[in-house]
């Protein structure tokens, strides 16, 4: 589904955030991207995102070169991606519901489909009773929960999830992740960023490593899985 | 439930969009009460003052007819001229095209014409005997050319019948003058409330959308189409337009309000008799039309400016 | 090296602060060099509607002056009157507050003065033969009441000897009406341009200033004081308003030098020679000052708008 | 040095984000607030830094009541206390150093001082290189670490830490962890709000365990430690 071939991003001369990158992700695979603070994973899943575009190399996700989308064409590509950004990215003039909820109309559902769904998608990230509350009323750990549940409510065909335990507990992030798996067994590819080890161990998924901006290992579950 | 088999149709999207949007940009005012009548009443002021301009020239339109049919001119002929000659004259004088009307006045008409003469009545006054010739009333036609006048004016006294041609020529000065200063200074005025506009307006629309650069972000990000994305603010923008519309349309009837009197008192010293006009129904939803355009589209023009290519901010 | 032993003097660090300050103040702006330029634009529209204004008003109050020199008055005496009559009446006049001279007007002077108006003179060549009666020639002080001179003028008609007195009431009336109006409206412009200055200078301030909203809050947080948290933000709106003064000023040059010879013209039709004077150097400075004042409290205002108890966002 | 009576917090009526917490700590202390996500550990912070207002009982910290701080001596109150966000909070309109520099500027040192202490705190969080860099150029886990940098440069009394180490890596996090235990043998008192399990065990020191707005345990270093 995702291929990375030879993809390289600089800003600048010396300031190299991806250096020849290069793999591949199936259809319904879930996958860890993990490294140090300013590997470059949150730039892999902003060029997925085209959020920005890669310097060099090409990335293909099914089978299209998303670098050479018309820009009439990228709203489309972005509805089939559900997105969990690193800083949460809510919108702080609507209510938790509608936050989720816009995700849905953006799709063009009725607010009733919409609000039904959000709702939903709210008890399975455990804080159906935030559901009227505004993003700055919440602490951050629900703030990201209320961004992991508006990207995986419109059933998009692939998730890009930045950290999305960064601010939880391991319990939570378990039971997310419960979320994430379950999403996956329906046929949607999942790709996190994390640096959780724990999560990563726990959960015997692939992992890709990153340092500076290179890959440096591709583990397979099958294979041991990478420790610190 | 949510599913790609499930998306809804593209046509029924659309109008749901539409629907949510005018809900949207409608509620966003109220949501900061204080800085949307600021913003309000920054546009309305921006549409009241060209409107106000435009009333008055309007005005002024109408009042310079009122003005010009006064515009006569009183041709002398000399005592030995006889009647056929005079017809001949007048006949001459008909077929200027600059002409409404000529007629032979007699004396007596003369003598009323000078008694409701302010001035001059209280001459004839002092001047114990008088004895008039007999004078051609010419009437130009409505709005022409003062040179056209003045041509008029200096071919007659060229003819050998012709004692002397009289036409208030500081009137017709002083009014020119007057239509030309305010020509002048409306186009002066035009030219910088032009400024004034696009920069006020640019900035508080541009401001009101740089608020929500966040949000314009994010509905980029979750797929929404550069016209689902502006729809929202596009409606706010109408929203803005019809408010500062009314506002501007309210400003002028108070404004009016308070200089009719004192304009007519004016107007009266000059010797017109006027009163200013506001608008009629329909002036007034061409109006609000104009200013609910005008706000969609530098709502429009500022939506523009957000968009970029990297979108990390 | 760090530490509460080694913390700067107070006054030190307070002069520190203005320092950076300053250079922060005057820094913002070319951030966002688009941005600022938008809104000294509209910052110097504000105030060269005001200044535009107050600088006309000036020179009508100059203008009106010069005309109301103009004002005299023609008393004409009956033809019986003797000469120690005639002398007593100029008395008399002589002693009114309102009157700065009168004096005996011989028949030649009011034939050649007739000749010198133009409508009349071109009259009296119609009229074979007239006879004058003697008269007095009256001038009023500068700048006198119309009342005053109005009854001045009844009691002189009064006068068994007065066979009938002549001032152009008339053109008073016009004078009187033009400065009542211009009086009036530059009231209801004053009061007009108030409100827009107040609107669209705290608008756009506020805006600049919840621009920096983030940034406020954080000063807040780290430690900074009231006074460090405004100082940086009034040194912004130091310098807005001295571009905008100064902007304000070139606006107003340039509307003058376009509109001087237009002015001029116009005023010659009604008889009057005069152009239009712009500001003196002091004036430049002051305008600037008070640009420079405004911006800075507005900013003030703003600032205090800002702050609130509870500081999560 | 602080001292929370029976404080209470809440939003509303049946939203209390802290419900009746009491507890002491002693000047040069260093420990550990943790609690699932929504407990109200950020409120405790918040408390303490003035930003929200307790609803019942009493904040003491060096024996003086703040809730009655009139609003003049707020900002010297909180010159001596160095805070880390949840959020970063950097501004994006600064470059990275200037943003460190500000905390001793705003203090009323020089900029030679300032600059060389910010150069120096930046070295210490291991982002040197980015010293000219604006907040949004980097990465999470730099941005953080850059408000890390900012908190201790100006070396307060006491330092608040709201997840410091939430978007870090656990070698990082333990080499982070290491400068916060050289500035509390300076006598800096800290507090850290943290999920982080893995790191509080590593660290041996003092955890205070929230619940939905109740203190429900206090653990001392020589105790046994919390585990999951
Ligand atoms: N707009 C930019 N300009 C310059 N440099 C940038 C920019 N965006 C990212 N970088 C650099 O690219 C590198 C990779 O950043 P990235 O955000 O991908 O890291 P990361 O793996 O997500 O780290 P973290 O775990 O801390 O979030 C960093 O060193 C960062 O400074
Ligand atoms: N302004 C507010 N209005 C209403 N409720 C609020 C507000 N601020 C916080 N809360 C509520 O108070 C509770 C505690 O929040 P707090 O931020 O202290 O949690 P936390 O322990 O820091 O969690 P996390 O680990 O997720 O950051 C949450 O349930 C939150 O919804
Ligand atoms: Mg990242
Ligand atoms: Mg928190």
């Amino acid at each position: 589904m995702i291929s990375f071939k030879r993809v390289s991003k600089s800003y600048g001369k010396d300031n190299k955030a991806l250096k020849d990158v290069s793999f591949d992700v199936e259809a319904g695979e879930m996958l860890f991207l993990t490294g140090h603070s300013g590997a470059g994973k949150t730039t892999i899943l902003r060029l997925l995102m085209l959020m920005q575009y890669a310097s060099y190399g090409q990335i293909r996700v099914n089978s299209m070169d998303i670098s050479s989308l018309p820009s009439s064409r990228v709203p489309a590509y972005r509805k089939k991606i559900g997105m969990i950004f690193q800083d949460h990215r809510l919108l702080n003039n609507k209510t938790v519901l509608e936050n989720i909820a816009l995700s849905l109309q953006i799709r063009g559902y009725s607010d009733s489909v919409s609000f039904k769904n959000a709702r939903a998608a709210l008890s399975q990230v455990g804080i159906a009773e935030k559901a009227n509350f505004y993003p700055l009323e919440l602490s951050s750990g629900q703030q990201q929960r209320v961004g992991i549940a508006r990207a995986f409510v419109s059933k998009p065909d692939l998730i890009l999830a930045d950290e999305p335990t960064g601010n939880l507990d391991p319990d939570l992030s378990l039971e997310l992740m419960q979320i994430f798996e379950n999403l996956n067994k329906q046929g949607i590819t999942i790709v996190i960023a994390s640096h959780d080890l724990f999560l990563i161990k726990r959960l015997q998924k692939r992992v890709l490593v990153l340092e500076k901006g290179e890959l440096i290992d591709d583990f397979s579950p099958q294979k041991n899985i990478y420790t610190p | 439930m949510i599913g790609s088999k499930h998306t809804p149709s593209p046509t029924l999207a659309y109008f749901r969009g539409h629907k949510r949007a005018v809900r949207e940009g409608f509620s966003f005012p109220w949501k900061k009460p204080i800085r949307s009548v600021l913003t309000i009443a920054t546009l309305a002021i921006c549409f009241f003052i060209p409107l106000f301009l435009w009333t008055v020239w309007l005005n002024y339109d109408e009042l310079k007819q009122s003005w010009q049919t006064q515009g006569s001119i009183a041709v002398f002929v000399k005592g030995q001229t006889d009647e056929s000659q005079i017809n001949q004259l007048i006949d001459d004088i008909k077929a200027n095209p600059v002409v409404e009307s000529a007629h032979l006045i007699n004396t007596d008409e003369v003598k009323q014409q000078l008694e409701t003469d302010k001035q001059l009545s209280k001459f004839t006054k002092l001047i114990k005997s008088y004895d008039l010739p007999q004078q051609i009333g010419v009437k130009t036609k409505i709005s022409q050319e003062k040179s056209d006048v003045e041509n008029l004016v200096k071919m007659l006294e060229q003819r050998p019948q012709v004692e002397y041609v009289s036409y208030d020529q500081q009137w017709l000065n002083q009014l020119q003058g007057l239509t030309s200063t305010l020509l002048r200074m409306s186009h002066v005025s035009a030219l910088l409330f032009l400024v004034i506009i696009i920069v006020i307006l640019g900035n508080t629309i541009g401001n009101e959308i740089a608020e929500h650069k966040q949000e314009i972000r994010l509905l980029e990000l979750i797929g929404a189409s550069n016209a689902q994305v502006r729809r929202g603010f596009l409606y706010m923008g109408v929203f803005l337009g019809i408010f500062a519309g009314i506002l501007a349309v309210i400003f002028l009837f108070v404004s009016f309000w308070w200089l009719d009197d004192l304009m007519s008192s004016l107007m009266n010293n000059f010797g017109v008799d006027v009163s200013l006009k506001g608008l009629n129904l329909i002036q007034v939803f061409a109006v609000i039309g104009v200013s609910i355009l005008v706000t969609w589209f530098a709502a429009r023009v500022a939506l523009t400016g957000q968009r970029l290519n990297e979108i990390i901010d």
